[in-house]
């Protein structure tokens, strides 16, 4: 069997129930996928127990390369962040850019609820806020360390501004369960890119190597980015493959 | 005749359908001594628990000087701590004997050093002066019946209760139990005495009655 | 492994450096967690006395009933309190969700079975002749309840730890209410699925031991308590 | 407040359904916490006698010790035991790592602690002559322990339900051990986890109904052993 | 005189640093019945759990049948159930009377329908028969008393210690289960007889050890 540690969002949004029975399918290879989030998922791996790993944090996975925990990264789809908020949007941010809206919050010491981990969304958010030139230091702004799901609940339930990846935010809103409006969304600064990089072999004499491989090349090949590309949750795309697939 | 203490008017009990006591009609005066005797089984435990407010009868009515019983409520417990019945095993807390001995005076809300001395006074009149501070269930069987007897006597009931009282005491202590049972009732206090010990309880009480199968023998 | 003898090293450094941040989490987790096992057990012993010092019908079937609710998974009990105090919920109006209080209400909820049904058996396997002899010396209904427990007082004690132990290790049902909010409601065990989701496992390690060590404290303390009951 | 009357409709169509994913889940939880309850009572409950029934130096700090050990987080058991059996742990090389019988050691360590103390004070709870009186009819030192444990069974069967209801409510190390993998390691408490996590409380709830359910039954069925133990 | 089923050297016995037994030098002859007598608090059930191999004494050696006793497993075991102790407060297990007298024949692997003759026969032998199925901790003191004793007769043992057998008997119950005592030594079971029913021990025993305060009275 093949251990694939992978963020909560692929997981969570159902993407990775098509995709790994369709490898399954073609290779034959068990593979496990345990959603764990970005930053167990490089723990786990760095302790040798996964194969593959699928994260959101690019310097993260650098450095996890350049450390020699990881070899053979490579993209494999990306989506994109959105700032949500109240509908009513008290502080003013619909439609603007997100340094502007960032700074705009700040001003107005809106209500801003961070995830507070290392997940991938939280490190963007904070790349975001640097970019922004904002201090995070008003009492409205708060850590609720918990996942992106939960994240969106809380902030629903405080009527607070958060940063949310689109995919986990689609399928809440779908299901009916958050008031919260996509505010800011669809910049070059927000865009979310998703890789899959193998743990190394060199390191981690018990990988599968050649399994692993196939998944890398299986994923990111013309049959798993199509499958991405055709991927809908609540009839809306919430990926975009890295290799864009001719139609 | 005075008005009884206790008056017993139809009263039964059963346990799990079965009669374990039923008395058309029974009185116990004040002030006296009174034995009841019987095979085992015969109710006698039973009735002493009844006669205690500890267990109410599935029939009948209990008067309590001349008056029915309260239910529940501070009325009962009021009545109960006139009241007190020395059970055929009884339990003692574990704890020391001093606070076995003291704990119904603490109850009724006795300060610290009268209950002390009123503990130690029950103690020494079943011979056990000295015995406060040791672990009550860690007594031998004679010593733990008298410590039972002391936190009765403690008490100065109006209505003391004895189920089997001489079991497991010496001959000397049995003597001299016999003894302060003899004087209560000229402390006001009525005592109902279940014993085997058949000489001993006819020496002692005024009245007989005799149980057997739950009910009075002719 | 090496996570695990450097969080117990950190764990120890954790809870001598002081740190305003951790201790801050100790005390709210003390708490909130003592708070719930004494809400819990004002109405779990009372009951647990209740029904195991009496013969009733349908005894038995409460007694299954209780200890079935031990299998009260705690994300059951966080989505239920949750479901009430959210804002869409019944109870909405009094803002509780996400303050420690409905950490207390959510942690009591899943203390109270537990403690119920393990008095019941405390009070169970206990020498029955207790009560009547309390109530012959002149005890009224709630002092001879009192002996009861004082002569199971072992048990009862073991049954207020379970009951602890159970809230201050849970964590589904204080982080689904208390929304593991930084300096506010981040008790031990959000703090450390938090660090574990962030792969810092050696920090996770370091604040479970801290726990422990807490949890010691408070267990002395109980002892002590029973030592000097009688 | 929908999803909770929601959830409890889907709970019981879930029942009925006779969906094979989630009976699949169903059967593995109940294989894996009880498994784990019973390799911790083989362990749990002979030790809880032994310090219940003797009277040695040390016994009071021992009983602290494991009231203390209730406060056991489930995410550092999981933590540890992952510590363990981690490819580079020292028991990497037994490939337990993410298998139903990693998640059944880690539980058994949860329960472990937890049934001592429930024994050792059901057993200090009980009349001290039992042992005795079974000595002296005859029995060897097992079958006097035997008998001990069936005068207190009351409470002992309420030790192990709460051990089995520790276990099969946790999610910490059930999933810190185990991955939740579908179709493999997944529970009822870690599915319940990853349904909140993606917003479905509904669905979180319709698996919590069915696992008490499914508590019942054990339940049920622990309790006409109970009535049959004499 | 024979060799002595039981000879106690130099055994002391301490609870707590007090001594509650310390006796030199006692033996007791096989096919006896022996009674001891002494006050509260002598040391009487102290002995006979030392002879039940219940307690080990803290000095001292006891030999039975002129050998050391091993400390523990089979063999202990194996000497234990020639040994039956009626303690002072028997404990019944809570379970039907049937299975509390059965209990000793089972540990011994005897098939249920010997068990069960046996039983029936061993309560009718103290006057309970078709008691069986009750549950056993709900009857009367002196029930129980008598069940406690229909469980060591149904053993057969080579050796009966009773604590106490008359406590809580009834006259007649009493005066039958005497006549069962006194037929035992013909049986060749050996009994000692702590009793504070003086009379009664004394017509059924060919020799009283009295003591007093843990030691043999002169
Ligand atoms: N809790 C109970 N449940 C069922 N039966 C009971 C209970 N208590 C007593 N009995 C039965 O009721 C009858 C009367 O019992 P009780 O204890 O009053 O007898 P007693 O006269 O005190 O006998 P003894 O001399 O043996 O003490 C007995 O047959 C007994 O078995
Ligand atoms: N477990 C114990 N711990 C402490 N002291 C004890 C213990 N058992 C007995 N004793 C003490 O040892 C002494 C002897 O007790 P034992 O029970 O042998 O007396 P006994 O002769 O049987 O008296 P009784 O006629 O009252 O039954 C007593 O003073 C008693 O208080
Ligand atoms: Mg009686
Ligand atoms: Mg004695």
């Amino acid at each position: 069997r093949l251990v694939l540690a992978t963020t909560t969002s692929t997981a969570n949004s159902g993407l990775l129930d098509v995709l790994i029975p369709a490898f399954s399918k073609a290779s034959g290879v068990t593979v496990h996928y345990m959603p764990v989030g970005t930053g167990k998922a490089l723990a786990i791996a760095r302790a040798c127990d996964a194969d593959v790993v699928l994260v959101h944090a690019p310097d993260r996975e650098k450095r996890f390369v350049a450390q020699g925990f990881g070899v053979d990264r490579r993209p494999l789809a990306h989506n994109y962040f959105v700032l949500l908020g109240p509908p009513s949007d008290p502080a003013k941010i619909k439609g603007l850019a997100v340094a502007e809206a960032l700074r705009r919050l700040a001003q107005a010491k809106a209500p801003f609820l961070s995830r507070g981990d290392n997940s991938g969304t939280y490190i963007k958010e904070r790349a975001l806020w640097k970019a922004a030139g904002v201090k995070t230091d008003w009492p409205g702004y708060k850590e609720g360390g918990r996942g992106m799901g939960a994240i969106l609940t809380m902030a629903d339930e405080l009527k607070a501004y958060t940063l949310s990846d689109i995919g986990t935010y689609r399928k809440y809103k779908s299901v009916g369960k958050i008031g919260l409006a996509e505010l800011v969304s669809n910049q070059d600064l927000l865009k979310n890119p998703y890789s899959v990089m193998m743990v190394n072999p060199a390191r981690c004499p018990k990988v599968k190597i050649k399994q692993a491989r196939a998944l890398l090349d299986f994923l990111t090949g013309p049959q798993g980015q199509r499958i991405i590309a055709d991927f809908r949750a609540g009839g809306q795309p919430l990926f975009w493959p890295a290799t864009p697939t001719k139609p | 005749m005075p008005e009884p203490l206790f008056s017993l008017r139809g009263v039964v009990k059963r346990f799990q359908g079965q009669e374990a006591l039923n008395i058309a009609r029974l009185d116990f005066a004040a002030g006296q001594i009174t034995a009841v005797e019987g095979p085992n089984g015969a109710g006698k435990t039973t009735l002493l628990q009844i006669l205690a407010l500890l267990l109410a009868p599935d029939q009948g009515r209990l008067l309590y000087g001349g008056q029915e019983l309260p239910h529940a409520g501070a009325q009962l417990t009021a009545r109960r701590r006139e009241i007190t019945l020395v059970a055929q095993q009884a339990y003692l807390f574990d704890a020391s004997v001093q606070r076995n001995v003291a704990y119904g005076l603490r109850l009724r809300g006795m300060r610290r050093e009268e209950r002390a001395q009123r503990a130690a006074a029950a103690l020494a009149q079943v011979g056990l002066a000295g015995f406060g501070p040791r672990r009550a269930r860690r007594l031998s069987g004679g010593e733990m019946q008298r410590v039972a007897l002391a936190r009765a006597l403690a008490l100065k009931p109006r209505v003391l209760l004895l189920d089997e009282p001489f079991a497991n005491l010496d001959t000397e202590s049995a003597a001299v139990f016999e003894r302060v049972i003899a004087g209560l009732p000229a402390e006001g206090c009525t005592v109902i005495l279940v014993s085997h010990a058949r000489e001993q309880a006819r020496r002692l009480a005024q009245r007989v009655v005799v149980l057997e199968n739950g009910r009075l023998a002719a | 492994m090496d996570f695990f003898v450097g969080g117990v090293a950190r764990g120890l450094r954790l809870l001598a450096s002081l740190d305003p941040e951790v201790y801050g989490i100790a005390w709210l987790s003390l708490r909130v967690s003592l708070s719930a096992v004494i809400l819990a057990a004002l109405a779990a012993v009372p009951l647990g006395l209740l029904i195991g010092q009496n013969e009733f019908p349908g005894k038995r079937l409460l007694v299954v009933v209780f200890n079935t609710l031990l299998a009260l998974p705690t994300v059951v009990v966080g989505l239920v309190i949750y479901g009430l105090l959210s804002h869409r919920g019944p109870l909405g109006g009094l803002e509780l969700l996400y303050t420690p209080a409905a950490m207390i209400l959510a942690q009591a909820v899943l203390a109270f079975p537990l403690i119920t049904a393990l008095v019941l058996a405390a009070v169970t396997t206990l020498d029955s002749r207790v009560a009547h002899t309390a109530l012959t010396l002149g005890a009224t209904r709630a002092q001879a309840a009192w002996a009861v427990l004082a002569e199971a007082r072992f048990a009862v004690l073991a049954a207020l730890a379970a009951g602890f132990g159970r809230v201050i290790t849970e964590v589904g049902a204080a982080i689904m209410v208390g929304g593991n909010i930084r300096h506010y409601t981040r008790t031990f065990t959000t703090a450390i699925a938090l660090e574990t989701s962030k792969g810092d496992f050696a920090q996770g390690m370091a604040l479970g031991i801290f726990l422990l060590v807490l949890a010691l404290a408070v267990n002395l303390a109980t002892h002590h308590l029973q030592m000097r009951w009688r």
